[in-house]
């Protein structure tokens, strides 16, 4: 019954809350897979809504690519602090002794690393379909994956004031996508220029950028967020 | 000063002070507004380039303005009534947000019809009427949150903090649109970036923008007037209001 | 260690509705309180208040005589709340669902100590099995093995009883003394009436009105 | 005076419908939102002052006290 922590306290309570996020994905493997197939779903949509023209799809594979990049990745943004509202842990996440901006963290890292992160890695395989120009393909990868981890920090501070909402899906979907706006515009922008075989370090730059303001202030605006969305 | 602005913070004391305040407020509302209209619609000289279209600018630039400012304004409200606990902020803050929409809609929609003269088409994807769209999500989103809660305080505090996020992106956002506007349309002619105009010009428009702003004032004290009663109304002090006004 | 938890003057107004106003209770260490009170009375909302959780009140909660807003690490680490909701991933195991909440606590703990604390509570044989395949009365118990499993002064309990059988009850109901008799405090709303002991309060919270008790 | 006469002010140099249309949409703003804060202001108080004849008369009918409130 000590009252103070130990040191390693917080360190094995993100440690742990990650751990336990990613096998509660992993072991409804739907969850992880099903963004993924909506990808590409989308990304099928276009050539035929479209034209099957390689050099029209080519300039805008892109914002395509982000586009249906960033709605894969919403749709799994409902859940993330849903479920644990519903049987009482979100709860228990907010009582820990452990700082709840930090704890919150280790959910939207888990949200990422099986979200955001293999929606960047299979966007290259969806690119040939839409016949990027070579060089670009890295870049898009690496573009997704700096800007998906900005929208999984926006996207939380949403699904965490909608918590308490019933079928607040659309609701998130309205609150969060203009927030994403920054992310797309540099996202595609970096594609973009290095299709053009233009340089990309400014792009990436301020992508990263994005994501450090994200990583500064998200934390603390999600855990408000969650303290009025849990208790209304 | 202190209990003055003690007395402003209480429900009662605002509602005595604002209540002395508002008749003078609305009447500088009507005024400035009916002299900016009339001189820049009558008075004013045509545009050497845009002829009288340009006199649309008179009530575009106050709305955009507006729109702007009552977010800010809204996101501010927030912040003192989750720091401070004052509920008279968010009563404020939920009676000017419709107020902002209306406002960045009007804009949008003087900024759509001016298009048509100057670029020939209903709707161009300028910087400032695209950031200007993202701002009327951002209202919309804002009202959507505060009105999906089942419990009021909730939904008050939902929205304070969800305006307050969109206050610190706004900037971000119009940064953007604004480098990825001179990425697609490099060099284009922007609507309202005028050089130096002359005083028959801009005084209308200075007249517009006080007004808008008095205007903007005006309702938002009384419709908070208004909710404050609704939200008090098992006090004492409204009970005595409503009897001796009968 | 000293335990002592007061609310004072305590009040909750949930949209121009009280809930309760001028509230004053105290814990000691070796005493259960127990709050009644009708469906809508704010048991819960108390509770909540009491423990922490971010809930919109006036008054003020003390905890060892310090507000809680500045003891509050001191008083969570002394705190095991257990509400509603069992707080059970229904995707994990009862010894994956305990292990998180000591991890949560800054324990590293050991499996040792889980199988013991679920052997205790009556579900040795399930610590495996995926806790959706559990009963409900079972996951209410891999919530009320935490009680078991990490030393904490001050539980509070809301309707710990939902769903467990006769001898469940009466196995809890006896944790509960005893937990007050080595110096523990107890704070607990439940519809089933208590045995009387020698720590045993109670608190009525009067007809708040028509509210639903969220 | 930007204008000769009152049909040339009308036709705005031949911009007529923009010009007219911005304007009318910023005045059914003003005047609707004027309007709607007066109209809610009046409701209101009338709302108000009706529960309270209606308390008032329930009060005397039940010649009970309504106190808010729970105690414990």
């Amino acid at each position: 019954m000590s009252s103070d922590e130990p040191a390693g306290g917080l360190s094995l309570a993100w440690r742990a809350t990650l751990r336990r996020d990613l096998v509660l994905r992993l072991r409804r493997p739907g969850e992880v897979l099903n963004p993924l197939a909506f990808f590409a779903l989308v990304i099928t949509l276009f050539p035929l809504g479209l034209s099957p023209s390689a050099s029209l799809l080519a300039t805008i594979a892109p914002g395509l690519l982000w586009v249906a990049a960033l709605l894969a990745a919403l749709l799994s943004l409902d859940g993330m602090f849903r479920d644990d509202a519903e049987d009482g842990s979100l709860e228990q996440l907010l009582l820990s002794p452990q700082p709840l901006p930090a704890l919150a963290m280790a959910k939207v890292a888990a949200h990422w690393l099986l979200t955001g992160l293999p929606l960047a890695l299979m966007a290259p395989l969806l690119g040939v379909m839409l016949s990027l120009p070579a060089g670009s393909y890295g870049v898009l990868a690496l573009s997704l994956a700096l800007g998906s981890a900005s929208l999984s920090l926006i996207g939380a501070i949403g699904a965490a004031l909608t918590v308490g909402v019933p079928r607040g899906g659309v609701l998130l979907s309205l609150l969060v996508l203009p927030l994403y706006i920054p992310v797309l515009i540099f996202g595609v922008g970096a594609v973009q220029a290095a299709a053009q075989g233009d340089g990309v370090a400014a792009h990436l730059a301020i992508l990263g950028a994005l994501l450090a303001a994200g990583l500064t202030l998200a934390p603390f605006a999600i855990a408000a967020a969650l303290r009025i969305g849990l208790n209304g | 000063m202190w209990a003055f602005l003690h007395k402003l913070g209480s429900p009662k004391g605002f509602y005595a002070i604002s209540g002395r305040w508002l008749p003078a407020l609305w009447g500088v509302a009507v005024a400035l507004i009916l002299v900016g209209g009339v001189w820049g619609l009558v008075f004013a000289p045509a545009d050497y380039q845009q002829g009288n279209s340009f006199r649309i600018i008179y009530v575009h630039v106050p709305a955009a303005f507006l729109a702007q400012s009552i977010f800010v304004a809204m996101a501010v409200a927030g912040l003192v009534f989750m720091v401070w606990k004052i509920k008279l902020a968010d009563m404020a803050a939920a009676m000017m947000a419709p107020l902002g929409a209306g406002m960045t809609f009007v804009a949008l929609f003087s900024g759509a019809v001016w298009g048509v003269p100057t670029w020939g088409t209903w709707w161009q994807w300028d910087a400032r009427l695209t950031s200007m769209l993202i701002l009327l999500f951002l209202y919309i989103g804002v009202i959507a949150l505060r009105g999906a809660f089942v419990s009021r305080d909730g939904g008050a505090r939902a929205a304070s903090l969800l305006a307050m996020v969109g206050v610190i992106n706004i900037p971000i956002i119009k940064f953007s649109v604004e480098w990825w506007y001179t990425l697609h349309q490099p060099a284009s002619f922007s609507i309202t970036e005028k050089p130096a105009m002359p005083a028959e010009m801009w005084l209308p428009l200075l007249s517009m923008v006080l007004g808008f702003y008095a205007f903007f004032l005006a309702v938002t004290l009384t419709r908070t007037r208004s909710e404050i009663l609704r939200r008090e109304s098992s006090k004492r002090w409204v009970r005595a209001l409503v009897e001796e006004r009968r | 260690m000293s335990l002592r938890l007061q609310a004072r003057r305590l009040a909750c107004e949930r949209d121009d509705r009280w809930l309760f106003h001028d509230l004053d209770l105290e814990i000691r260490a070796g005493e259960i309180l127990r709050v009644e009170g009708p469906n809508g009375s704010g048991k819960t909302t108390l509770l909540k208040i009491l423990a922490g959780q971010p809930m919109e009140h006036a008054g003020e909660v003390l905890w060892n005589g310090t507000p809680l807003r500045r003891s509050r690490s001191d008083f969570l680490a002394n705190l095991l709340y257990l509400g509603h909701a069992p707080g059970v991933k229904a995707a994990l195991t009862p010894l994956e669902n305990l292990a998180w909440y000591q991890a949560l606590a800054g324990e590293p703990g050991d499996e040792a100590s889980r199988l013991g604390a679920l052997e205790r509570i009556g579900l040795a044989g399930f610590e495996d099995l995926p806790a959706a395949q559990l009963s409900a009365g079972q996951q209410r118990r891999v919530a009320l093995a935490r009680l078991e499993l990490t030393p904490r002064l001050l539980w509070v309990l809301d309707e710990p009883f939902t769903a467990i059988d006769r001898q469940g009850v009466a196995a809890l109901e006896a944790r509960l003394e005893a937990h007050a008799e080595r110096g523990g405090g107890v704070l607990v709303t439940t519809h089933h009436e208590l045995r009387a002991s020698s720590g045993l309060r109670r608190l009525t919270l009067g007809e708040g009105g028509g509210g639903v008790e969220r | 005076m930007a204008f000769d006469s009152l049909s040339a002010f009308l036709s705005m140099g031949g911009h007529a419908p923009y010009v007219w249309s911005a304007y009318g949409a910023t005045a059914a703003l003003l005047l609707g939102v004027g309007w709607h804060a007066r109209a809610e202001r009046r409701r209101v108080r009338r709302d108000l002052a009706r529960r309270m004849r209606r308390e008032r008369r329930q009060a005397e009918a039940a010649d009970a006290s309504t106190d808010e409130g729970p105690t414990r």
